[in-house]
């Protein structure tokens, strides 16, 4: 690589690893004060965990050798070998590995075990995400390989980590009161400067995702600020007209939503194309955050109304919109005149869904017999912060 | 002497202070509490949900007062504090055995 | 007339309002004080040393009430705060001159 | 039996509440209020203009005594809270009816 | 552009675009705490609207093929033939595009409608923003073409939206109390966080103008941070001996003033004289934002007082301090025997104070005419994140 | 340097300028809110400071014609010729410059006066800083010279810090209530969103320090992550065992012991050697922060127990783990068959322990001759914000 490109990688590494603490702030002003604490060491610590899973055997079994297009061998383990090039390349793969499962931590926020949540994500990140990863990602991945295209991770990061979510609230159960009580943002502050935060270190995982620095990073640097800018404003507008108000969790939400729904085609639509879906994106989404109070499950967070909504919508919309002008490594989409190519995307995003809700049922109902997943009823009535860790969020007064 | 008492809206609180003082009470006390009456709290729309939230923001106030000066100091209150719709708040008279004025030790109606 | 007071643990408040309003008791006020009672605070781990943290967080219910409602909403506080462990908290009773409603101007049992 | 309120400044509590232990006082209630009084609030400078805010910072302490009890406790609160300034504050008996240990159901001074 | 110099663009992209979340942390807290939310909504939702009018028309009226001097021509319009290397100049550009009408938000704070907000923006970054840029930025723009120079934005961001805010201020009327209540920061850990956003930002903003990775841009970068630094010491000197105590937010207004005082001229003068103006800056503008309250309009969070002032200081000062030794597209500064530099850069600030105050005063009313300005008075009394946004800050205890 | 270099180093020296920021929130969380402002105005003001010293004595002191391997000699006063590339190193080296003595700031939390500071850092800028980076990052420093190696400041930076810390804590003694009353942090969410900045700009601090966008900065991008990320699993294990519950303050303090240790050996050990590292130091540094209250030394927000510690931890552990197959420029470690380096490496954190030390020492006195160090004690009570800057953190209510 040339040592602009590599400028251009160590930034966006580290671009996307500050992600994560972004996130943390963004949920973390989203739940009650007394569990602020709790949803950031939820995130912090998941940065621990995947940095070790993912050196010692996530990334071989992501990018290792293929084996029959479904994983990755063994010859990375501990990191042989990979040096150099193959290391930058690692690293910035590590940090995509992070924020997933960062991600689902608020569907489950306000009453999961911290020990639980440790143990689900120790397993997700060896289990689940390699595999999905080494599907959409690598070059022999069967998905890949079949045609389909996920330039920055609509479908092993957003639709993967959306999906997650869903099955584990349904293995959790909702928090006390929900539906009942409002319950609201305790610092939208908090939240606004994780959207902040997100949409800056979104610039690496998207423009980073060209892995160098040129016109398609280019390409994937203006698609994504112009989709986060019209679904913020599609959000926005939506809530305007049908709840008289226009809120900031409404364009803090809005804006990941598009984030989320470029992430797929960033390197392979235009700037037009861009601002179509985030428009889209932006509707759906509002659209899809309602439906948790409609069919009862407890997306605290709305994990599932972004992120599976979001990934889905932009992984499906790459189908129409992506252009070969743009970036050859991509098909026509149905716009341009390639039936074929969305059809794949469309499979794609089913395949993810199925292969991942199963798996993390699954992985949650083990953890669920090693750990429990829930804190008990007094525990979450006195909150997570002082029950499991003996912090308060804040000490205004002493 | 008396403790009068006063729950309101927080955006009287100024109103209700200029209009004390104007009568000519030394001091008070104000505190933030949530209050909880006919009222019956208030509808939230979160994420397009709708809530009923019970305990509505509202501004405790306490003035310690001469026997004489009860009446006067209710009658402000009542008419600053008062904008006619539901949720304006109750107003208490508590009897007091004494009063201190912690600098001087002074006692009574000398304290206030 | 009376005025009730009562120091409660926090995470009783839902049940000692339930409890209230199911008595029909028409409103209250609620603010948050720190205690410091027979509990004699509480034992802290920061940073591995151990400290003794003298004052608890509690919640501080005010309640007006008719004469011939006293003993049932003391009663009922009672009975929906109690834990049974040291820090329950206690309830004070207050006489009272005088209530008024400030919306209405409305005296004594009728404004409440 | 009687409620002792007492009004003083934010920085004095430590001593307040020392003085009251050493006197035996078994418990009491802290909460944070503003106050307005004599000391007509204080001058503030911010961005080089000079403004009056009239709220001050005060703790507002109640505790409750038995009537025995009463004068050892108001002068143990008067003479820790003194600094002889002016804004030292006010402290205030109220009668009192019945207390409950909501702990125990005890009542009048078993329950303090 | 070779790897490299992408490679510094599109991170300087990010970090200008990371700017307006920090500039609305910045004013945030400033705000008291029942209008924090609406601040920080107002920036944010700026950057959507910024996007979509700079994408669909602002860019090519700013940098379109020129019509006498005046202002570009359609030719980009919608970003048609836009790409590689010009569309990285274009989302450069854009960053910028979003930030200044940002900046104008916390002149009007705590009291400007959401609604007029919003047109507000649109127009203004539809008719007055391109049109500065274009005099100031483009080849071809009569300002530039005459020789006046803005290395960063003096002229174009900073004194453009400094004037900008007075406009709007006078269209608008003070805050009920202005002048009589104190109304304190709510949050000063907020604006020092926003603060410490802006001046690495501010690093894309000024060394990222180079649009290059050379040694101008090294230069810029080394002047920005010696300006920032000195203007903050300057400015706390002052009002520690002035008022008595040195303060945080004189600390993180100074490094602001300083940071825009560099602006204009960070690739063109030596560190030694970005020390000095930044001194100058400190001092000025500390003095600057006490007229305020001699003249009686309320720029609620000192945009006069610090990007107007510390704009002309830093537009006028490179008329002083510009070396082409230093960077050979800038002739001699007064201090190195060139007056007509310098002259023409004062009379470059004239202009763009005229113009700009005058039409930003017609939009005002234009705005007010459909919108109306203000909120009415108990919305004020109230706050706007309640009144305009059914919204809290802070829900500490719950 | 080659462009992308150049972009590399100018991210590398934003990403330390903005840890300074990031240090101020992670300690301003950390004390009580009374005195948040007075930490975090340390902390920008120390920016101020060291801008100014570095820029016209203290790089040359530390970077000039060297004399006698003990110091520099005074040919780049005032930045005389230095440009390009020389200008690069310089502000790079600037950021170190101004973050070690801010690093100081959380030992003497609460107490010190504002003015004892200022002079404070003004000093030890000036007289301590550049002695030690001579010594160990100049070419001709005697330390460096005769063999020792610190990629990226452990012995410069953090134990430097450190044992200042330990020096300034004994001039200045204990808080009031020391041991007797917790003083609990105010704000973690602040801690935190510190503690993510703090990560994010160590990318620049420990992979920058490889001074070229190549294999070196790649390998101590990854070992940074590494170490930061085993660490905090670390501590937070060693206190989940200990105390019963695992704390996001002992994460935030984990992760960076981490990175800590890791900065003297980022680009010369392997990523597997950066688990070993960060392990041990999570350990150390959790065991280390108790020894406060075993000696009574109120290191407040344990600047000792983090930095000293660590920084010991990382510049022995340098001399086991170092492998010059990993980079050429230093010698195998003990584990590697090098005795001799690793005696090195311990000789060299003795000289810095004992020279800032005493050093230290003779200036704390030497401010506390001229302005005194503590404040009054009605001041403490009262807090720093109020007393020495007339302002509140939050005025949350108004
Ligand atoms: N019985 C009561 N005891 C204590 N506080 C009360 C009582 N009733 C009302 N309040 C206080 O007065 C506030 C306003 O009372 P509410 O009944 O809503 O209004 P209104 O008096 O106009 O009917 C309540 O929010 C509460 O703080
Ligand atoms: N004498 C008192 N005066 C005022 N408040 C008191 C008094 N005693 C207790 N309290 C309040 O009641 C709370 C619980 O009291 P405590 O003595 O701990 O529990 P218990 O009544 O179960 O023994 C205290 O935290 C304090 O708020
Ligand atoms: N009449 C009053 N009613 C209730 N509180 C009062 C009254 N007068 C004073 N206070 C409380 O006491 C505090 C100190 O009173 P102030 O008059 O300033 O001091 P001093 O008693 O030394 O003259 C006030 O801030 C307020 O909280």
């Amino acid at each position: 690589m040339s040592e602009g490109t590599i400028a251009w990688l160590l930034v966006s590494s580290a671009l996307v690893l500050f992600m994560t603490p972004g996130l943390a702030l963004f949920y973390g002003g989203m739940v009650r004060s007394k569990n602020v604490l709790n949803m950031l060491m939820k995130n912090f610590f998941t940065i621990s965990i995947v940095t070790v899973v993912w050196t010692l055997v996530g990334y071989t079994l992501a990018f290792g050798t293929d084996i029959g297009g479904i994983i990755g061998g063994f010859d990375f383990l501990g990191l042989r070998g990979v040096e150099g090039d193959a290391l930058l390349f690692m690293v910035f793969q590590m940090m995509f590995a992070i924020i997933t499962p960062a991600l689902i931590s608020g569907a489950v926020a306000e009453r999961m075990k911290f020990s639980a949540w440790v143990l689900f994500t120790t397993l997700w990140a060896l289990l689940v995400y390699p595999v999905v990863a080494h599907w959409g990602f690598a070059a022999d991945g069967w998905l890949f390989a079949w045609g389909v295209r996920d330039f920055a991770g609509g479908l092993v990061v957003h639709i993967n980590a959306g999906i997650a979510a869903l099955a584990l609230v349904f293995a959790l159960g909702p928090r006390k009161g929900f539906g009942a009580e409002v319950m609201r943002p305790h610092s939208l502050p908090l939240t606004l400067l994780g959207t902040g935060i997100l949409w800056f270190g979104w610039f690496g995982f998207n423009a980073g995702s060209a892995l160098a620095a040129d016109g398609i990073a280019i390409n994937a640097f203006v698609t994504t600020q112009i989709a986060a800018s019209v679904a913020a404003l599609g959000w926005v507008v939506a809530e305007w007209l049908r709840n008289g108000k226009p809120t900031t969790l409404g364009a803090a939400s809005g804006a990941v939503a598009g984030l989320v729904a470029i992430t797929p085609g960033a390197g392979f639509v235009s700037p037009l194309s861009a601002m179509a879906i985030g428009l889209i994106a932006g509707f759906v989404c509002f659209w899809a955050v309602s439906l948790k109070f409609r069919f009862g499950y407890d997306d605290s967070l709305d994990v599932v109304g972004v992120h599976l909504a979001g990934g889905i919508v932009g992984s499906v919309l790459l189908g129409v919109f992506a252009q070969s002008s743009i970036n050859a490594f991509v098909p026509d989409g149905l716009l341009f005149g390639g039936a074929g190519f969305f059809l794949k995307q469309v499979a794609a995003v089913a395949v993810v869904i199925v292969f991942t809700f199963v798996a993390t049922y699954l992985l949650a109902r083990i953890v669920k017999a090693i750990t429990g997943l829930r804190v008990d009823d007094n525990q979450e009535t006195e909150g997570l912060d002082i029950s499991l860790h003996e912090e308060r969020g804040y000490v205004l007064a002493e | 002497m008396k403790l009068v008492i006063a729950y309101i809206k927080p955006f009287k609180l100024d109103q209700v202070k200029d209009e004390l003082r104007s009568q000519g009470v030394a001091g008070m006390s104000v505190s933030e509490i949530r209050g909880f009456g006919r009222q019956l709290g208030q509808t939230e729309v979160y994420r397009g949900a709708e809530y009923r939230v019970e305990f509505v923001p509202k501004i405790r106030i306490e003035v310690v007062v001469d026997d004489d000066a009860v009446d006067r100091v209710v009658a402000s209150v009542e008419a600053a504090a008062r904008t006619g719709e539901i949720g304006d708040g109750k107003i208490v008279v508590v009897p007091i055995d004494q009063v201190v004025r912690i600098r001087t030790g002074e006692r009574g109606a000398e304290a206030l």
